[in-house]
């Protein structure tokens, strides 16, 4: 499954929410203000694993129009629009923690 | 493969209607159908042809219409809940006929109908991705 | 048409947004599909079907009445997290009492709220074919 | 006491709208005066007259128009912000010529005007109350 | 001054923001999906002080359509729609925490 | 007309959702009133001022470089959470350098920003007649 999170960590419960429920297969994607939560930041540690399996995405536009480019946590991949639609493909069933 | 989406916000407010278009214009870019897009809650205000947003801001109601995104049968999947359209006050001709309103503010690019088509849309295509607030 | 799974995932308190409301109105009409529905109830969603909701004082529609409906409508899969509700010091009694008849079992009347953990609700999800998120 | 309103949201979507409605009308009772409620954002939303809420539903619209919010001239206090309307597509006949659109869509009760009424309502009254999402 | 919260301590950061810079003197209403707050639960500890000083205030007809009468926690004071406005005269300067 | 204490209260990040930009809309036009204007950035708010935004790649409007603008219209008193930064890792490098030319100095340039503590902020408001949140 494809998990899409569009909130920042730090205003909503919604990124943990998602992971209080994600199996071991499923990959989140990061949007919109959800990217803030992909930065190197105090609240780092809870994507810190699934990071390191390389399942945690984040939405390059949005991480650039929030400045945050060069914050970027470890592990954490990158993706355009494309590689968007690619994950929605690739991971069958898309869950938005909106 | 036939892609699916529902909008749950409007318009400039959240950026969810914009995300969804880069998204459905991507997965066109990429070979992928867009079978429909179901605005539903404050998504049918994405459907207003009243909108006038500053000249260097970007014009969302008409991205949308420039997807150009048809059936077979020529009409627009552009699809508005109608239930979710009349609390909010989008409306066509026939439902302001129906409601005794003068007037109708829909983009020729939409159409107004029922929730049904959001289940049709889950059943019919093989991924829907839902964008909201 | 084929059959999909289909859940709506429930998220938000009633009342203070619009989405707990207009989750219900498609759930109706997808009803209507035959359909595999389940509704999920997470964080504030678990207040939704909280018993004894009164809007009297607020000026707005009472629509909680309407998930008793659910259960003529073959919808009977409603699961809750059972952490949400312990987190907001909530429990299975404080939930109104959602039934159906099980035309399998000569029409006996069973709950249609099942409280589960979260670990059961992952899998439950991932079962699916469709998640509309309200 | 002179109290005005800022309104952020639109109808129906979030319960802010309905508790300022509520909290105005609580305010009239007591005695005291409206000065001025401010639709900003999504707020604009409120002032459309195409509205067609359920019938077993508030009509949110009519609600606020039922306070009859005037100033000394007869002019209505329910004022909506013309940057933000434009940009949902709320117009009013002058918006709509200037902007080539065909038809209205503001409810009589309402009128749109710029950002200063909501500086202006902040000096002016003895309290400002903002409701959002 | 008077401050208005109402987002669920559960989904939102505002209760929090708001507890951050309150002053001494200030007094908090909870409306809307606030009132979620003013219920027993693992988070009532945020609010024990403020409402055992009685600067806790929580809209009744919100309490009501949520189910939870029964369940606000100790020295939060009901109000309705006249009391809010009461609040707002009484308190000076309305800050909310949207 | 009598001049008050408006504070503008900015909790969210900004392109996400439009209060950020809708917030300094109102601040522009507010300049034109002659009150004593101050902005504070809290929460994800600290966002709106970070250096380096680019939205060339969303498709909306970059407005971040209009807040250079609020010195020139004597708006110089952006009061910015030092908890809300650090909780973010940023720091005081992080944000634009927003200036203004101090009329009662010369005309030299100083810095609009200024990094305060929770508590400080909890005394700055207490302070005004008028919040704004956006």
């Amino acid at each position: 499954m494809l998990h899409t999170v569009n909130k920042s960590v730090f205003e909503r419960n919604s990124l943990q929410s998602c992971l209080n429920t994600i199996d071991d297969s499923s990959v989140i994607l990061l949007i919109e203000d959800g990217v803030i939560s992909a930065a190197k930041n105090t609240k780092s540690s809870l994507l810190a694993d699934l990071a390191a399996e390389g399942r945690v995405f984040a939405l390059q536009g949005d991480v650039e129009a929030r400045g945050i480019s060069s914050k970027v946590a470890d592990n954490i991949k990158l993706v355009d629009y494309e590689g968007f639609v690619d994950l929605v493909v690739e991971h069958g069933t898309a869950v938005s923690w909106v | 493969m036939k892609i699916s989406i529902q909008i749950n916000e409007g318009p400039y407010q959240h950026q969810a209607s914009d995300t969804a278009y880069q998204f459905a214009k991507a997965a066109i870019a990429k070979g992928h159908e867009i079978f429909r897009v179901f605005f539903y809650h404050d998504g049918v205000d994405n459907a207003t042809r009243f909108t006038v947003p500053p000249q260097d801001d970007r014009h969302i109601v008409n991205n949308w219409a420039s997807l150009d995104i048809k059936n077979a049968e020529g009409e627009p999947e552009l699809v508005v809940c109608i239930a979710a359209a009349l609390r909010r006050g989008l409306v066509d001709d026939s439902e302001a006929q129906k409601n005794g309103i003068e007037g109708n503010n829909i983009h020729p690019a939409f159409r107004i109908s029922g929730l049904g088509q959001l289940i049709e849309a889950g059943i019919q295509s093989d991924r829907l991705v839902v964008f909201g607030d | 048409m084929s059959t999909k799974k289909f859940m709506y995932l429930n998220r938000k308190a009633p009342y203070g947004t619009v989405y707990a409301l207009e989750s219900l109105e498609v759930v109706l009409i997808a009803a209507a599909f035959e359909q595999d529905v389940s509704l999920a109830f997470i964080d504030d969603g678990v207040y939704q079907i909280v018993e004894g909701q009164n809007t009297d004082g607020i000026g707005m529609k009472n629509f909680s009445k309407t998930f008793h409906a659910l259960g003529d409508y073959d919808i009977n899969q409603l699961y809750v997290s059972a952490e949400s509700l312990e987190e907001r010091g909530l429990s299975a009694d404080d939930l109104m009492p959602l039934i159906y008849e099980d035309e399998d079992d000569d029409w006996a009347e069973k709950p249609s709220v099942k409280i589960v953990s979260n670990a059961e609700l992952s899998k439950l999800m991932s079962d699916q074919d469709v998640c509309l998120s309200f």
